[in-house]
């Protein structure tokens, strides 16, 4: 395979300054933050303006670049020395990453502008913005930076934000619990990230990506190429929600729906791909690793489909599907040079159309005042004409219909792995079938069929600046893979980054390219967009969700992923914990106490020695002579 | 032959321990520590024999004014417990314990 | 000497004066008993007793400064003034001096010996302001006998020193003005075993005599060459002499005495027995350990090492469920006997017994001053009956009092050996000694004990300043310019020999430049 | 000019002042006690600006005979090391001050009680409000503290160095003993004992080193190398280090901590955390490794034993805690363990991420304690069963227990992380498995932080917090520098490096261990780079 391009030091003009895409927000959210109430009034148009300059910057960036000539579109210089002799903080901007960085103001920034109308009652929306803008900035750190440890930084930080938001109706328990929880299982995906990053040092003495190119990686033994992908491929599964992590996204529901949109949608989710695909010479190198990613995809991308189509929470519901289109991202990430493209372009495309759905699910919410079950929904395709197009629009997308945006993308995945390997290939082709189910479902519940309202609910369209941003998103929606796919437009782009796939691992180009796995795909989504209208466009759905079969229940409990967590992880460790807290006071501390009641218990029992009789005394004195003078003698005569 | 009068004086010695040991009265119990140097000076003496120097019967002239001195103590002390206790019994005085 | 014919004794009066003064002092006091009338016998005893410590320590300065230590012992070998010797003395006088301010108090003393505690008599005493002057001659005569002690080089002449530092002691512990009971029987406790050791000290010397046909520590130390065949004499002999002196400094198994007469003699006394008597005690194990027996170390270090090991344990474990303060400092004081015996032990080539001798000096002197001051502080919180011994009644005296509390307090911290104190280089040098003498074990046992007694010093703290006052809580007396001099004194020896060492490390170590003279 | 004596002379003359201010005065004694701590501040500052890292190793040397028949002199000087903990306590001190500003004062909020709930969630375990006490001699002691802070890190003679060991104590046993909550006197004599009997083992071992080394002297310098002998080393070895680790505290000598911190009031738990424990860690550092190489080698795996279970098991006990003070003192023994791990762990990063270790977590730590305490001090009450939505309530003072307990999980941009990820990578770079074993103390790190905010902070507000007032000015002072300092760190840690990794250079070659290189041939091109 031909590797990519060297990184070119380099700053200067706008790329210079690209650090801006990331000072900006955060001086956002530093404002929005110290500032307290004074900024309550204007808070949030400043996180939207900071949101934009970051926008800005990302496109001149990107115009730049666009300027040079390919082979040296990889530009990454330091800002500052981090840890000494380890780490140097820097930027690298080179398609992926600016590809990301494009994706994540411009859909961050739709996504702020929206969030101006979906908050405007909150009475801390300004904190809202504040935690917005910690995240874009952090995000962006995360895609940017030049080395690991920058990205851990960014990885983490992004964290901090998602649990900021998730939690960010505190008061209601739920909500703190979802936060916490996403939280810490993130943190065990980072800490296999942890040691990653730990073995890359060990193995190789370098964390900055300009170092750890397929020159390098050639240096170590498979094995350590493996362990180093599978650890970070778990650091990837905690931050995308994939199998075995995955059970936080859909708690992560308890946020504001912008919130959904952005991070557990658009952006921090993808983050794991992101990962993937930056260190595919580490995965290049190592095949059994790569396996284990599309395993990984195939198989969170089933599970995803599964829990989609039992949700009656039309906000879990797109969770679920976002878990399975991640699921899609990671099984073309696992395929090497060839994958990438589609994988990141999925990504990207993804980005919009769920972003638009999430988006336009917030505003169907808005109307029926937060009500979130689609089983008291139906028919609201007459009152609220603008987001219903859209939201059918990004559905479109997403079950793949064809000359959308998901067709190409999706398509371009299962193509690949088919090429690479059949079952995975036939896999994915049954998630599709499964995606078209879903989906179906949660469109005929929510926009047709007849009105099952609660009493009070009005519902109306909402105002221009909720609307707007999701007619934009739609747009996206609708071209943005024609655009990246066709003629590997997408491809060549990247190439400097990830380097070009082999020709043979190249699926063959099919005419208007529509392949036999296409057509598979096709008839299998006309049939679950066919079913799911008998099931609930035609048919009567009842309010309450009738107790289903096995299968339902089964996905309804989200797989018993939380379940098996509770049993397999809450439970034993808090016993663990009891035991140890036990242990600590009546072990180790009873140890100490013990001791020191022992010395002191022997004291009072001692004292009686002393009877106060003056006899006794004499005769101790007696004794301890006699003592004395036999060992003497004893030691004399030795 | 000077070893009979050693046994002696330790024998003394000993009975004055015991003595200090059995007996209540403290008169009698200061008269055996009284036993018990007069078995030293015992010693003494004999061991002057022994050595044939004078230093050990001198010594026991030092005893002897010593133990007076002593008696003169001891006596005004006893006295004195005795006024207040109206009993000289070394084991009624144990206010003094543990 | 030998037999027949007698030498005229030559006797180096000038060597011997600071004693001589003192016992001159003593015998003028009972002239004063004798003819001076009762009101103004006290305002003669008090200058008369403290000129003459002051001038018995004036003059061991002098001895010191003027013709340095002497290289031969005094008075035809009987008397061994030497470095040690004098340091010793400087150490006794200056604590017997403080003592005697605190004992300068008409709070502490029976007013009349003689008269039966709650009998008319009493009243009728108290109520004439009798008062039992003596105590102030038999002081002299006690710490004559404390000088003569540790500087005795004839065993005769350390037996005789040893009655005459006991006897007026006995007295003395049985004349306090309060809890007379106590008192009394503290006296008898005291005298009884105190007579029935020195003849233990006596049966020794007597066997030591017979196995070396002579007192002189010298020549028994040269004997221990010559004669042959005597094992048992001598081995027996060592042990008994070494039981009376045991059982002065207060060493496991012979401490028993301690605790119970530290608590009932009047407290300026148990100051003065507490400080100099150990001081004096020391001295005198020394001299017959290292210089008569010294070339039996092997024999009797094993046999030191358990009494030692003995001594430190039983303090510092019996101390800690004491519930009278004058009994905790006594256990605390046994403790201390046995760090100090570590040194005692830690013999070995010149060098080594030059360090371990400074070390127990320097440590004698911090201790002495330190156990004054507390001894001083627990005279003045008193309450209705007297001195308010039980710790009970100290609670939140850091409250009433903070700044006798916190004396108090910097006293312990100083007994548990915390640095920036006078007691923590006294026992680093004692340890240190004996480290390099190879006791390691002696001196992990040594910390051991230390940790445990650092308990019962920290219980007192926080009676003091961590817990609410007594509603009836003791009050602190408004102190005598005598007492309040002692424990500012004792304070500042511990403040300065716990941040300056230097200069009585250096005395020390000149002192034992030397070691002791034979 | 004779900087670190004026460092010390300058707090114990305030403390002096402050002690002598008439009755009463307790107002002015605490302004007094912040401007003396504060010109020590300024004082350190200036001192640090002048230390030239790639200078000598020892800087701002005294030296002078103290008690010349012992070889003890009076000899101070830092090294980067040093330097970096002088400044945390130089620092710590003034915002201890100003959160101690009514710590003497007792029972201002009085414990608020509602009728149900409290009884079974406040048993009088609870009850950490202590009765009124003088202000003034707090202050003293402090100031005391202060001193003796500095002067243990600066003493480079062994002998001063354990005169200072021991003798801080006593001052921050009066803080704890007179000053904190209910069980203060039993959490204080644990507290002294426990240290003390440490400090009586290495006593000992003071004294044989003496002996042994037959140097005639205690200046450290001269003493490196002195001790060749391996067993020797050995027991001389065992002698400090059980000291340290009862110091530090380090598992299983852990005990005394929570019950002294729980027990302490929070400005004192901050520096009995913050800075003193570090002379545990300090000293295995400085002196185990330089004078005992060998036998550091020999007990290396016994010790990142317990370093590796002291992370777990302080984190797991912390999780199970129901009283704050208590949860965050068991988090500390976790750090410890992180920072004993990677004294031992023998490599450059390890070593610098250490000593940042110490001084991060004095900040986090400290930043934990003190708004813990405004807590306590808003309900008179360390139970976590007794919060609930103080979010809602008082946003501030919720934000800056968040931003500390994310600091206490080493959050990435937040200062703890960078140490902790150097202890991480430097021991990774050589024990692999512990290294791993430890960084899943980054997952229970989560947990019981989050748990304990969510307990206390987040959910519908309790009764009992209604009434809870945000920070106030005074507040707001006292947590802001430790913030900004936790942030800046965060992402700046270069400063503190450059000063520290010198020094740690140094200490490897005279505990005669080199790092590992890494198999791969980037690091040659990497170094080039830099």
């Amino acid at each position: 395979m031909q590797s990519p391009a060297e990184i070119v030091q380099h700053s200067g003009g706008v790329i210079g300054v690209s650090w801006l895409m990331i000072a900006l927000p955060l001086l956002g959210a530093a404002i929005l933050l110290l500032g307290g109430r004074r900024t309550n009034k204007w808070g949030h148009f400043l996180g939207v303006a900071m949101s934009l300059g970051a926008f800005v910057v990302a496109v001149l960036s990107f115009v730049e670049l666009l300027g040079l000539n390919p082979e040296d579109r990889r530009r990454a210089f330091e800002l500052f020395e981090f840890i000494p002799g380890m780490v140097n903080m820097g930027m690298l901007i080179d398609p992926l990453s600016i590809s990301f960085a494009l994706l994540i103001t411009g859909v961050g920034s739709l996504i702020h502008i929206y969030s101006i109308g979906y908050m405007s009652h909150d009475r801390d929306r300004r904190r809202f913005f504040a935690y917005l803008n910690l995240f874009v900035a952090a995000m962006l750190l995360l895609v940017l930076s030049d080395n690991y440890v920058g990205l851990f930084i960014g990885w983490e930080g992004v964290g901090l934000a998602s649990y900021l938001l998730i939690g960010f109706w505190q008061h209601k328990p739920s909500a703190a619990t979802a936060a916490q929880k996403a939280f810490i299982v993130n943190r065990v995906g980072d800490f296999g990230l942890l040691i990653g990053i730990f073995t890359i040092w060990t193995t190789f003495g370098s964390l900055a990506f300009a170092d750890l190119t397929h020159q390098v990686t050639g240096q170590a033994s498979e094995g350590t190429l493996t362990a180093i992908g599978l650890l970070l491929l778990l650091g990837a599964c905690g931050k995308s929600a994939q199998l075995p992590l995955q059970s936080w996204l859909l708690d992560a529901m308890e946020g504001p729906t912008p919130v959904s949109a952005l991070i557990h949608a658009a952006t921090m989710v993808t983050a794991g791909v992101y990962l993937v695909v930056r260190s595919g010479a580490f995965f290049e190198a190592a095949p059994t690793a790569q396996l284990v990613v599309t395993i990984v995809g195939v198989a969170t991308l089933l599970a995803g489909a599964i829990i989609g189509c039992a949700k009656d929470d039309i906000k879990k519901g797109l969770a679920g599907s976002t878990m399975s289109q991640i699921g899609y991202m990671m099984l073309g990430a696992g395929l090497g040079p060839a994958g990438y493209a589609f994988a990141i372009g999925h990504l990207i495309t993804h980005g919009f159309f769920k972003a638009n759905m999430f988006l336009g699910a917030g505003s169907v919410m808005h109307a029926m005042n937060d009500e979130v079950d689609m089983r008291r929904y139906g028919a609201l395709f007459s009152v609220m004409k603008v987001t219903a197009v859209t939201f059918i629009i990004g559905y479109l997308a997403i079950i793949g219909f064809p000359l959308l945006s998901g067709y190409y993308t999706k398509e371009g995945i299962i193509e690949t792995a088919m090429h690479h390997n059949e079952i995975l290939g036939w896999l994915a082709v049954l998630g599709a079938g499964l995606t078209g189910f879903y989906m179906s479902r949660m469109v005929f519940m929510t926009f047709f069929g007849k009105k099952r309202w609660a009493e009070d609910a009005h519902p109306h369209e909402s105002p221009a600046v909720m609307t707007v941003p999701l007619i934009i998103l739609s747009i996206g929606s609708i071209g943005l893979g024609a655009y990246l796919v066709l003629g590997n437009r997408f491809l060549t782009f990247l190439s400097p980054a990830v380097g070009l796939p082999q020709p043979a691992d190249m699926p063959e180009p099919h005419v208007f390219g529509v392949g036999p796995a296409a057509l598979a795909t096709l008839a299998l989504v006309a049939a679950g967009a066919a079913f799911a209208w008998f099931r609930y466009g035609a048919a009567e759905v009842p309010a309450v969700a009738p107790r289903g079969s096995f299968l339902t229940t089964f996905a309804r409990r989200d797989l018993y992923g939380d379940a098996l967590n509770e049993a397999l992880l809450m439970r034993p460790g808090q016993w663990l914990t009891r035991i140890a807290v036990f242990f600590d006071s009546r072990g180790v501390d009873g140890l100490v106490n013990g001791l020191a009641a022992g010395i002191g218990g022997t004291s009072g029992r001692l004292r009686r020695v002393q009877t106060g009789y003056v006899r006794s005394y004499a005769l101790s004195i007696l004794f301890g002579a006699a003592a004395v003078v036999g060992a003497l003698l004893y030691v004399g005569n030795m | 032959m000077t070893t009979h009068y050693l046994v002696l004086s330790a024998l003394l010695f000993a009975i004055g321990g015991v003595g200090v040991l059995v007996r209540r009265n403290a008169i009698v119990v200061f008269m055996c520590v009284e036993l018990m140097l007069n078995a030293c000076n015992l010693a003494f003496v004999t061991f002057a024999r022994q050595h044939g120097n004078l230093d050990g019967q001198l010594i026991a002239f030092f005893v002897m004014v010593v133990a007076a001195a002593e008696v003169v103590i001891g006596l005004a002390i006893i006295v004195m417990i005795f006024r207040t206790r109206r009993s000289a019994s070394v084991d009624n005085a144990n206010l003094l314990k543990y | 000497m030998n037999g027949g014919t007698i030498e005229a004794p030559t006797i180096e009066y000038a060597l011997l004066a600071p004693m001589l003064l003192v016992f001159g002092a003593a015998i003028v006091g009972v002239l004063v008993e004798a003819f001076a009338p009762r009101y103004l016998r006290k305002s003669i005893h008090v200058p008369l007793t403290l000129l003459a410590l002051l001038g018995g320590f004036l003059l061991t300065i002098l001895q010191a400064v003027r013709d340095g230590v002497p290289t031969t012992p005094a008075a035809m070998g009987a008397v061994a003034v030497d470095g040690p010797a004098l340091f010793i003395w400087a150490i006794i006088l200056i604590l017997a001096f403080v003592s005697t301010l605190l004992i300068n108090d008409d709070e502490q003393f029976v007013a009349q010996a003689a008269a039966v505690p709650g009998s008319t008599d009493e009243e009728e005493a108290v109520r004439s302001g009798y008062a039992q002057t003596e105590v102030y001659p038999l002081l002299l005569f006690s710490v004559g006998g404390m000088l003569l002690f540790p500087a005795a080089n004839d065993l005769l002449v350390m037996f005789v020193a040893l009655e005459v530092l006991s006897l007026p002691l006995y007295l003395l512990c049985g004349l306090a003005r309060r809890r007379r009971l106590l008192s009394q029987e503290a006296s008898v406790k005291y005298f009884l075993l105190g007579s029935f050791s020195s003849a233990f000290f006596l049966y020794g010397a007597a066997l030591l005599y017979g196995y070396a046909g002579s007192l002189d520590l010298k020549a028994i130390s040269a004997a221990l060459g010559t004669v042959a065949g005597q094992d048992t004499l001598l081995f027996v002999g060592m042990a008994m002499l070494g039981v009376g002196l045991l059982f002065k400094i207060g060493a496991a198994p012979f401490q028993a005495w301690k605790p119970d007469v530290y608590q009932g003699a009047p407290t300026a006394v148990t100051a003065l027995m507490a400080s100099t008597v150990l001081v004096a005690a020391f001295g005198a194990v020394l001299r017959v350990f290292w210089v008569a027996l010294g070339n039996l170390d092997w024999d009797w270090r094993p046999v030191m090492w358990g009494v030692a090991i003995l001594t430190m344990i039983v303090g510092a474990i019996l101390a800690i469920t004491q519930t009278d303060i004058k009994r905790m400092l006594a256990y605390s004081s046994i403790a201390h006997a046995g760090f100090l015996l570590t040194g005692v032990i830690a013999t070995g080539a010149f060098e080594q017994n030059r360090e371990a001798l400074s070390a127990i000096l320097f440590y004698l002197a911090a201790y002495g001053f330190t156990t004054v001051g507390a001894f001083a502080v627990v005279t003045m919180v008193r309450d209705a009956g007297g001195e308010a011994g039980h710790l009970s009644r100290w609670a939140g005296l850091g409250k009433r009092a903070p700044v006798l509390a916190g004396i108090f307090a910097f006293f312990l911290l100083a007994f548990a050996g915390i640095p920036l104190t006078s007691g923590f280089f006294g026992k680093y040098a004692v340890f240190s000694a004996a480290v390099a003498g190879d006791a390691l074990p002696l001196v992990v046992v040594g910390v051991v004990t230390s940790a445990i007694a650092a308990f019962f010093y920290v219980r007192v703290i926080v009676l003091m300043f961590f817990s609410e006052p007594a509603a009836d809580g003791p009050t602190v007396a408004m102190p005598t310019i005598g007492t309040s001099a002692v424990v500012a004194l004792a304070a500042a020896a511990t403040v300065v020999l716990g941040v300056f060492p230097e200069p009585v490390l250096n005395l020390a170590d000149q002192a034992a430049s030397a070691l002791f003279i034979r | 000019m004779p900087w670190l004596s004026i460092l010390m002379a300058v707090p114990v003359l305030g403390a002096v002042g402050v002690a002598l201010l008439p009755k009463g005065s307790d107002k002015l004694a605490k302004q007094v006690a912040l401007l003396v701590s504060l010109v020590v501040l300024g004082l350190t500052v200036a001192m640090a600006v002048q230390f030239s890292p790639n200078g000598n190793r020892f800087q701002f040397e005294e030296k002078y005979s103290w008690i010349p028949s012992f070889g003890v002199h009076y000899g101070v000087a830092v090294d980067g090391i040093a330097l970096v903990l002088i400044a945390l306590s130089a620092i710590l001190v003034p915002i201890v001050i100003l959160a101690s500003w009514h710590d003497a004062e007792g029972a201002v909020a009085a414990p608020v009680r509602d009728a149900k709930g409290a009884t079974e969630t406040a048993d009088v375990k609870t009850e950490v409000v202590p009765p009124k006490r003088s202000a003034k001699t707090y202050f003293a002691l402090l100031l005391v503290l202060e001193a003796m802070m500095i002067g243990v890190f600066a003493a480079t003679d062994i002998f001063l160095f354990y005169v200072f060991f021991e003798a801080m104590l006593i001052p921050m046993y009066f803080m704890i003993g007179s000053y904190g909550g209910v069980q203060r006197s039993y959490a204080a004599v644990k507290f002294l004992l426990y240290s003390l009997f440490g400090g009586l083992l290495m006593l000992v071992a003071v004294i044989a080193l003496y002996v042994v080394a037959e140097k005639n002297t205690f200046m450290f310098p001269e003493l490196i190398g002195a001790i060749q002998d391996p067993t020797t080393q050995k027991w001389l070895f065992a002698g400090f280090f059980i000291a340290f680790a009862i110091k530090a505290p380090l598992w299983p000598f852990h005990t005394w901590l929570p019950d002294a911190a729980a027990q302490a009031p929070a400005g004192a738990a901050v520096l009995l955390v913050g800075v003193l424990d570090k002379v545990g860690t300090y000293g295995m550092l400085r002196f185990c490794l330089e004078l005992f190489p060998e036998a550091s080698k020999f007990f290396t795996p016994l010790v990142i034993v317990l370093s590796v279970v002291g992370i777990i098991y302080g984190a797991i006990v912390a999780i199970g805690q129901t009283d704050m003070k208590r949860l965050i003192a068991y988090t500390s023994i976790s750090h410890f363990g992180f920072i004993a791990l990677g004294v031992f762990a023998m490599t450059q990063n390890a070593q610098s991420g250490a000593t940042l270790y110490m001084v991060n977590h004095g900040f986090s730590t400290g930043a934990l304690f003190l708004v813990a305490g405004f807590l306590i001090y808003r309900r008179g009450s360390a139970q976590i069963a007794d919060y609930g939505g103080v979010q809602s309530v008082a946003p501030l003072l919720a934000g800056a227990f968040l931003i500390a307990g994310l600091s206490g999980l080493s959050l990435p941009g937040l200062a703890p992380f960078v140490s902790e990820f150097m202890v991480l990578i430097g021991t990774y770079e050589r024990y692999a498995v512990p290294a791993i074993i430890g960084a899943t103390g980054v997952i229970l790190a989560a947990i019981y932080i989050l748990w304990m905010y969510k307990r206390t902070m987040n959910g519908p507000t309790a009764e009992s917090v209604k009434g809870f007032t945000d920070l106030n000015g005074r507040e707001k002072w006292v947590v802001a520098p430790l913030i900004a300092l936790i942030v800046a760190f965060g992402f700046y840690p270069k400063p503190l490096l450059d000063v520290i990794n010198p020094a740690v250079d140094k200490t490897l070659t005279n505990a005669q261990v080199t790092d590992k290189q890494p198999v791969s041939t980037v690091a040659e091109k990497k170094g080039a780079g830099q």
